[in-house]
């Protein structure tokens, strides 16, 4: 009453029902989800045969989506671009979460010396945006969608450490820490039961973010020819290949380019969602 | 004020190093002799070897760091392996180019959306505010080269009011200049535009629950004005914060829009430089790049200072 | 530089053409490729001979020439009055220095090779060349035509990766890299003046947006277009011409003979049979270009029509691969990143599939992880490339120690006996040298890559033909 | 100032948020120069009443009634924003609880205060600046010319409500309201704070609405009150009568529950449920009871099961479990927002007392003296920089977290916030124990086994009133006072023989803070601890302690028995915040 409470991270205090941007944007990821996997069992064609005589037909009963210049069904190739779509942002955003967080935690626990050092070295690796280092390892290693999400997962390293860090700052500063650190607790413990749990939703958001980064840089760097390689199917190529037919073909175009908006659209919507729902004070990581 | 200042100067050039000692490892480690790709495929061992040593290929790799640090320093880039062409003039020239379009396009995209973001909020209760809001979620949502090719397909192919793409320099044609401008900026800055609606949306809406407000509207004034007068600046921190990290992404996420349209701008001369294995190329176009991310973060910082007297030390 | 900015409104002695696949400096000399000579000759070098539009030889800076009848000496009567850009006169003794210049190691380029017959070269007068070879030489005269027999300056070698000076009638007015080259026509050219004096070519680094450019008016020729598939739009359309000119350059999937699974003769046979030419022409280029069966233009003297070997059947390929004992294979194709080698290695890999080969594409920056690592390290097993050089047929084969690795026992001598010979004996040598290689299936020839051209209806004097690499300019004009 | 006879005037405001009511049919009007109290429990419609008549409550909700301001002849409520702004800050103004974050942290204080006079017109640009000086000045800030200049960050709690106040006065409004304008403030400076607006609206002839939770302050300020209770205004009418004579069962619960000197037959302080024992003619009576009752307290919440009743005098005790030697704690900061602080802080300088077994030891003092980074040493959370500590037994001087075992197995904590304090994602169950898995209690045995723990966390949960399925439960299904037991709990669960608690009720409901501060109380004398008990509140120690150390500045001023501490204070800052805690007793005898 009348000291007002700090911002604790955490569960919301009322247990709202989820808002519609929560709702919304499950769905759409479900429905991503959906298709990547009913697509590692069934396509209605195979996405990489080409059948000469099918080029460039219609969308039709046959092919929904119509067939590319190879004679490749265009539905088939969506529902397993799908695949390395949600590969990439999981791969790429795993890392960024192994590595970023207990990195960011460490710092958030240690705000000394060993804090600031590793807060300089997440400065030194924000100078360099995920997309360029996937340009430069394409150079080094070879391009391709092992590339692509380990750049992107390690471009995106500052920013759970960020969010990781402020986060620790601030459960750091509560009283429940204090009173587990009274009860003698390790660090460790501390870490594992009271800092990530009560930093986990913000971590979730962070994920949901740089899920639709990494669906968009993916599709970016295919569309430049340095991501997915052919003959895998890869949304940011397939708009690639479309431009030639644009204006005569548009459909192959828009199938890819409606699958991108939707997976990075579902992917913004539930991070939106979950912040409102885990604590709207925290948003901001700087 | 000046000790801040100061201590973000050190920390700026200690990135600065660190960051480019990790540039020139990292690309040591790309394959492709430098010497053959330059020379091309049936060079004589002779040729190559003459080639390495006029290029100091064949020294210690601590050599060569010191020699190339010693060029940065002097603003100096060393010439390029494949073209043998002075490398700094042409970062120079590429350097502009890509902060033209990726400058104008942050201005047009603030024009737009500080307003809609601001209204939005405002609103965020009206069909007309959830409205903003959906529109600025998709708008973030697409690929900013699927606006790029969609615009090209319409404005240029299409309907002709505008060049397809390419550049040409302000000095030597203004009106073509800008001409040209037209549709990358669109594509750029429409995207960009979404992400910061949405982000001056989300400060405003939070600024809208902050006390101070509540005073300000107290003393009299409407919600509007309270907004206006107090509530903006405020929400500038935040979308300072979300500018300079989107600036830093689009000094590199240009390089798709400078495809789509033919712009030859920094990103495109790297992504050039890689396929042609300019090791040199590449080392100074990564470490302009990443010079420029860390210039933008400072610049940020500074901005926080001057937007929050929070932030800035006693005297 | 950045006037230019073509369309209608341009003056009528402007032309801004659009490629793809930009030259990373101007000197042929050190470095390869054929983007620089498509520039650069016949518009600022130019040879004591040339090659027409029908793949002929042409007189160029030399009015005559005369053989000795052993076909060892030739002696060559050279215009007068010719200065090059910079001012100096063009006399045999230019001659001398550029053909010695080849043979010396400031030519680093690996063409240099087709000078090795050269043994000695003196200026007789001012006007007068005499070309000693060791041996005649069916071929020579010819290579004289491409970019080895460019003319230099004695005094105008120092900077040419920058600037360029030939005899030609345009000298290299700006370079902007990533951009543009425009080129001037000089007002002191020894011949016929070109009408068109402010050439700007534009590059492209993907090929729909040169052809939205020329679409939007920026540009009014898009030469060698890479989007076959836009074609169909633009042959319907009134206000451009469509020209699919023949060119030098075939898709070849390479096979490396020197290593498994493709040491095995019937493996590379099997893939011969196991591909579609007619469905990858149509798939990859949208039905543009020519079946040519082996690595032979119809141009050439020697071409014979062999696509008859390998008709596309799949059951004899999974037959021989069976009998080979190479069933179900992998393999991986190494792809350079052009717009045909990824449209063309799909449909292959998806053909290949179908009699139980496993490719696996990967994908090699070009030119310099596809130059390094396929054609110098011949690290590779499968890949596919398009030869643009005239005549190459032997540079591809005829070297074991080429990255094809194809064993040339059989055919060496006959090589050097039809090189010697009469021009007949020559080209029926040459017949039988190819339909060796072709038997051998060294490498699957997949079809004569076809120069797509598009421009605006009124430009003229196209030379559409890219019989050597490069794009003559001093022909085109605007036609009302 | 006008002409009307009031300066508000509400008649049957109804404020609803969807199907809910927030506040039920108010009706009150205030007199021009009328100072009226509205007061009740969290969340008992205060703040909802007193934004309705400003117009300043969100969209959401939905309003009817009426509301009249003086100057404006017609019901405020659905009027446009643009109509009530013209009379906010004008006609009526409004002084807000939290002085953090009412200003504009972005924007110089001056301005601030000026710019309420350019918003009505009734300044020029240049003469707002210059009168904003001048109410700086009235309202007692010191250097106004130069704190003008100064952004709110620079300012104390204090100086920003005061500068708040100086905004809110600059157009001479009719009405002012104060929503719990001095709860965040120190007891000396919520007087001057209160002084300060008693003058102010005294000299103007303002009508005052004064919104407090604490009963004390609003019979120091104000005439007449009102009662509110779940959104209803229960009982209305003079303080004296009020608070003398409650009609209404839920003021005198209040009353009850607020007076801290006056205990039940048991010796235990009133809550709203035992209220009916309660008289509160009590707190009208003559000097006499004052007298007494502090006796009374002192003796009746001491059984003293305690074989050995800690006497304060009894300093001779031979080991003293707690013993304090020359500490001293500096802070260095990394970045210093406060004005003209150095980087360094002195947060603790020199501190020298003990503390015997099973004493009840209370430290009182302001804000920022220190008194939780005392705690902290004490419990091992933070190292001393100098001095020496030694807590049951243990030498706290550069211990390392490995020597603390024993410590943390004696000692235990309950903190202020009673959300803060408990880990949101973690059962109750959980919580409570937490202090068993300490090595040092697996080690000695006490709770080796999780079924062991489960029987000791069930056991305690009853202890201290809770159901035993609340171990399923999460923090945030429970009350204030619910979640303060909790803490409680998981700080007695491994019986502990030092409790140290950091002003454990200040931030909770008076009624609940009598239950929690009842259940303290008997669990002390139950498990025979020793209590270190810090509070800014002076009743509240005095109600439980039985020995006090009064902090200033980092150091101890004095140290005494409470009832010497209160009755003759020595030291000059301990009379000074005896005399500024305004008690119920004090402000209705000079009422
Ligand atoms: N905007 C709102 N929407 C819905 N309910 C609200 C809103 N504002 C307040 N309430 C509810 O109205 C009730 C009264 O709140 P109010 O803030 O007036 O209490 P209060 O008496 O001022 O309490 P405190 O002493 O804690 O300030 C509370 O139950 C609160 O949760
Ligand atoms: N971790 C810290 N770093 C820097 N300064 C601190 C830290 N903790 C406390 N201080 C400073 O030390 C001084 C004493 O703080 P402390 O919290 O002990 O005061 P307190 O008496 O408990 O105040 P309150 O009643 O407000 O809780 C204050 O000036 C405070 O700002
Ligand atoms: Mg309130
Ligand atoms: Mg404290």
């Amino acid at each position: 009453m009348p000291v007002p409470a700090p911002s604790i991270p955490g569960r919301s205090r009322r247990r709202s029902r989820p808002g519609t941007q929560l709702v919304v944007g499950a769905v759409l990821i479900a429905l991503v989800a959906l298709v990547a996997l009913v697509s590692l069992v069934w396509t209605p064609y195979d996405p990489v045969a080409t059948v000469a005589s099918d080029r460039l037909q219609f969308p039709s009963a046959a092919h929904w989506f119509g067939t590319d210049r190879f004679g490749r069904d265009v539905f088939s190739a969506v529902m397993v671009g799908s695949q390395i779509t949600l590969i990439v942002g999981f791969i790429a955003v795993g890392i960024a979460v192994i590595v970023g967080v207990p990195l960011g935690i460490l710092a958030g626990m240690r705000p000394g010396r060993l804090g600031d050092v590793i807060m300089r070295g997440n400065d030194i690796l924000l100078a360099f945006p995920g997309l360029l280092l996937a340009i430069v390892f394409g150079a080094v290693f070879g391009a391709g969608t092992v590339t692509a999400m380990v750049a992107l997962g390690i471009g995106s390293i500052p920013a759970f450490a960020r969010v990781a860090r402020s986060g620790t700052l601030q459960v750091m500063k509560t009283d429940y820490v204090f009173a587990a650190r009274a009860a003698n607790r390790s660090e460790f413990r501390i870490a594992l039961r009271h800092v990530l749990p009560n930093i986990s939703g913000m971590i979730v958001v962070q994920c949901s973010v740089n899920f639709g980064i990494a669906v968009l840089a993916e599709a970016g760097l295919s569309f430049l020819g340095l991501g997915t390689m052919p003959p895998t199917p890869s949304w940011g190529r397939m708009l690639q290949e479309s431009q030639q037919f644009l204006g005569s073909h548009d459909y192959l175009a828009i199938a890819p380019g409606i699958a991108i908006a939707v997976a990075v659209l579902g992917f913004n919507l539930l991070g939106d969602g979950l912040r409102d729902r885990f604590d709207p004070k925290m948003r901001s990581s700087r | 004020m000046a000790r801040r200042l100061l201590s973000s100067l050190g920390q700026f050039l200690a990135t600065l190093l660190v960051a480019t000692a990790l540039i020139f490892v990292m690309l040591r480690v790309m394959p492709g002799d430098p010497a053959v790709v330059a020379l091309g495929i049936n060079a004589t061992p002779e040729a190559l070897a003459q080639w390495r040593a006029e290029y100091g290929t064949d020294q210690s790799l601590a050599v060569q760091y010191l020699q190339w640090m010693g060029g940065l320093v002097r603003g100096d880039f060393g010439m390029s392996y494949v073209t043998s062409q002075d490398l700094s003039p042409l970062i120079a020239d590429r350097v502009q180019v890509t902060l033209i379009l990726v400058g104008l396009s942050m201005v047009v995209a603030l024009l737009v959306a500080v307003p809609l973001g601001v209204l939005a909020a405002v609103r965020h209760r009206h069909p007309s505010g959830v409205a903003l809001a959906g529109i600025s979620q998709v708008g973030v949502a697409v690929p900013n080269f699927l606006v790029g090719v969609l615009l090209v397909a319409v404005f240029a192919v299409h309907l002709g009011w505008f060049p397809s793409g390419g550049w040409v320099a302000p000095a030597d044609d203004p009106v073509q200049f800008l001409r040209r401008l037209v549709l990358p900026v669109i594509a750029l800055g429409s995207v960009q535009a979404a992400i910061i609606t949405r982000y001056v949306r989300s400060a405003v809406l939070e600024i809208m629950r902050e006390d101070f407000l509540r005073t300000a509207r107290a003393k009299g004034l409407t919600k509007g004005a309270a907004l206006v007068r107090h509530g903006l600046r405020n929400a500038g921190v935040p979308v300072v914060t979300i500018v300079g990290v989107q600036l830093a992404a689009m000094l590199i996420g240009s390089v798709v829009i400078e495809r789509v349209f033919v712009i030859p701008g920094l990103g495109s001369l790297l992504v050039d430089s890689v396929g042609n294995r300019d090791l040199l190329a590449v080392q100074a176009i990564v470490a302009v790049l990443v010079l420029l991310v860390i210039v933008i973060n400072l610049l940020v910082d500074l901005a926080y200072t001057v937007l929050d007297p929070r932030l800035r030390k006693a005297a | 530089a950045g006037s230019s900015s073509g369309g209608s409104d341009a003056p009528s002695d402007a032309v801004v053409i659009g490629l793809t696949g930009e030259p990373v400096n101007l000197d042929f000399t050190t470095t390869s490729g054929a983007a620089i000579p498509q520039v650069v000759m016949n518009n600022v070098y130019e040879g004591l001979v040339t090659i027409d539009q029908e793949g002929e030889l042409q007189p160029q800076l030399a009015e005559s020439w005369a053989v000795s009848e052993d076909g060892t000496v030739y002696d060559f009567a050279l215009h007068d009055g010719v200065t090059f850009s910079d001012g100096e006169d063009f006399t045999a003794a230019d001659a001398v220095f550029s053909i010695e210049r080849v043979q010396s190691d400031a030519w680093l380029n690996g063409t240099k090779s087709k000078m090795d017959v050269v043994e000695s070269v003196e200026a007789v007068s001012d006007t007068e060349l005499r070309v000693t070879l060791s041996r005649p030489s069916n071929a020579w005269l010819f290579d004289m035509g491409t970019y080895v027999g460019a003319m230099f300056s004695e005094t105008g070698v120092d900077d040419l990766a920058t600037k360029p000076i030939g005899t030609g009638p345009y000298t290299v007015e700006s370079f902007v890299s990533g951009d543009r080259i425009t080129l001037a026509g000089r007002d002191d050219y020894w011949g016929e003046e070109p009408d068109i004096t402010d050439v700007t070519l534009r590059y492209f680094a993907d090929a729909v947006a040169s052809t939205n450019a020329l679409r939007s008016g920026d540009v009014d020729m898009v030469y060698n277009m890479q989007a076959p598939d836009l074609m169909g739009q633009f042959e319907s359309d009134e206000a451009f011409q469509v020209i699919e000119g023949t060119s030098n350059g075939e898709i070849l999937l390479s096979m490396n003979n020197t290593v498994a699974p493709f040491d095995d003769v019937r493996v590379r046979q099997a893939v011969m049979y196991a591909i579609d030419r007619r469905a990858v022409i149509d798939a990859a280029w949208a039905g543009y270009g020519t079946e040519i069966g082996a690595m032979v233009a119809p141009t050439d003297p020697y071409y014979e029509d062999l696509t008859d070997l390998y008709p596309y059947d799949p059951e004899k390929a999974r037959e021989l691969l069976a009998e080979a004992g190479a069933e179900n294979i992998s393999i991986t194709f190494d792809v350079p990143t052009r717009p045909y080698a990824t449209a063309v290695s799909e449909i292959v890999v998806s053909q290949l599939a179908e009699v139980g080969i496993d490719a696996s594409i990967q994908s090699s920056e070009f030119p310099a992880v596809w130059l390094d690592k396929v054609f110098t390290q011949a690290d590779y097993q499968m890949s596919v490339i398009l030869a643009v050089e005239a005549r190459d047929v032997l540079a591809t084969f005829n070297n074991p120690d080429y990255y094809i690795g194809y064993d040339n026992s059989k055919i060496a001598d006959q090589v050097i006996a039809a090189d010697s010979g009469t021009p007949e004996e020559y080209v029926s040598g040459m017949k039988e040298v190819v339909r060796t290689i072709t038997e051998d299936a060294a490498s699957d020839v997949l079809f004569l890559f076809p120069n797509l051209v598009v421009a605006k209806a009124e430009l003229g004097g196209i030379a559409a033909n890219a019989v050597t690499e490069s794009l003559v300019l001093s022909g085109l004009t605007w036609t009302d | 100032m006008t002409c009307t006879d009031f300066a508000v005037d509400v008649r049957g405001l109804t404020v609803s948020a969807g199907a809910t009511t927030l506040v039920d049919d108010v009706t009150f009007r205030i007199a021009p120069g009328e100072k009226v109290g509205l007061i009740g429990e969290s969340g008992s419609g205060k703040s909802v009443t007193s934004l309705a008549v400003m117009g300043l409550l969100p969209d959401t909700l939905t309003t009817s009634g009426s509301v009249t301001v003086a100057g404006s002849d017609d019901n405020l409520l659905g009027r446009s924003d643009a109509r009530v702004a013209k009379l906010r800050g004008s006609a009526m103004s409004m002084v807000f609880q939290e002085p953090m974050t009412a200003l504009n942290p972005l924007m110089r204080v001056g301005r601030q205060v000026a710019e309420i006079m350019t918003i009505h017109r009734t300044a020029s640009t240049s003469e707002a600046s210059r009168r904003a000086v001048e109410l700086l000045t009235d309202v007692g800030l010191p250097n106004p010319a130069e704190s003008a200049q100064a952004y709110p960050h620079q300012l104390s709690g204090g100086q920003r409500q005061r500068v708040m106040l100086a905004m809110a006065l600059a157009n001479d409004p009719a009405l002012l309201v104060c929503d719990e304008p001095t709860t965040a403030l120190d007891v000396t400076v919520q007087k001057q704070v209160l002084d300060l607006v008693l003058r102010s609206v005294t000299q103007r002839g303002t009508g005052l609405l004064f919104i407090t939770h604490d009963l004390a302050v609003v019979a120091s300020v104000c005439e007449r009150v009102l009662v509110m209770n779940r959104g209803v205004v229960v009982e209305e009418g003079p303080i004296e009568t009020v608070f003398t004579r409650p009609q209404h069962p839920y003021t005198r619960g209040l009353l009850a529950a607020s007076d801290l000197t006056a205990t039940d037959a048991d010796g235990r302080l009133f809550t709203i449920a035992t209220a009916a024992g309660y008289d509160p003619s009590r707190l009208r009576a003559p000097e006499t009871s004052v007298h007494e009752q502090p006796v009374a307290s002192v003796v009746a919440p001491a059984p003293t099961p305690d074989p050995t009743p800690a006497s304060a005098e009894r300093a001779a005790s031979p080991s003293p479990i707690v013993s304090v030697r020359g500490l001293t704690k500096t802070y260095v900061r990394s970045r210093s927002g406060l004005f003209g602080r150095a980087a360094r802080v002195d947060a603790l300088r020199g501190l020298d007392f003990e503390i015997h077994e099973g004493e009840r030891f209370g430290i009182v003092g302001e804000s920022g003296s220190g008194k939780s980074t005392l705690l902290r040493i004490l419990s091992g959370l933070d190292q001393p920089t100098s001095g020496e500590v030694d807590v049951v037994g243990t030498s706290l001087r550069g211990a390392k977290e490995k020597d603390l075992g024993e410590l943390r197995r004696s000692l235990q904590i309950v903190f202020q916030d009673p959300m803060g304090s408990l880990d949101p994602r973690m059962s109750v169950g959980d919580i409570v124990a937490e202090p068993l898995l300490n090595p040092a209690n697996l080690r000695s045995g006490l709770a080796a086994s999780p079924a062991e723990r489960r029987r000791l966390v069930a056991e305690m949960l009853d202890h201290v009133g809770l159901p035993t399925t609340s171990v399923e439960r999460f923090p945030h299904e429970f009350s204030g006072g619910q979640r303060q037991r909790i803490s409680i709990a998981r700080a007695l669960v491994c019986r502990p023989r030092v409790l140290v608690a950091d002003e454990p009720v200040s931030a909770l409901d008076v009624s609940v803070r009598a239950q929690v501060l009842n259940l303290l109380a008997d669990l002390v004398d139950e498990y025979g601890l020793t209590l270190v008990f810090v509070s800014h509140d002076l009743g509240v120690v005095r109600h439980l302690c039985d020995r006090v150390a009064v902090m200033r500045d980092g150091r101890i001023v004095e140290t005494g028995p409470t009832e010497r501490l209160y009755e003759s204070p020595t030291h000059d800052y301990t009379r000074q915040l005896v005399l500024a805690t305004p008690t119920l007793q004090h402000t209705l005898e000079h009422a």
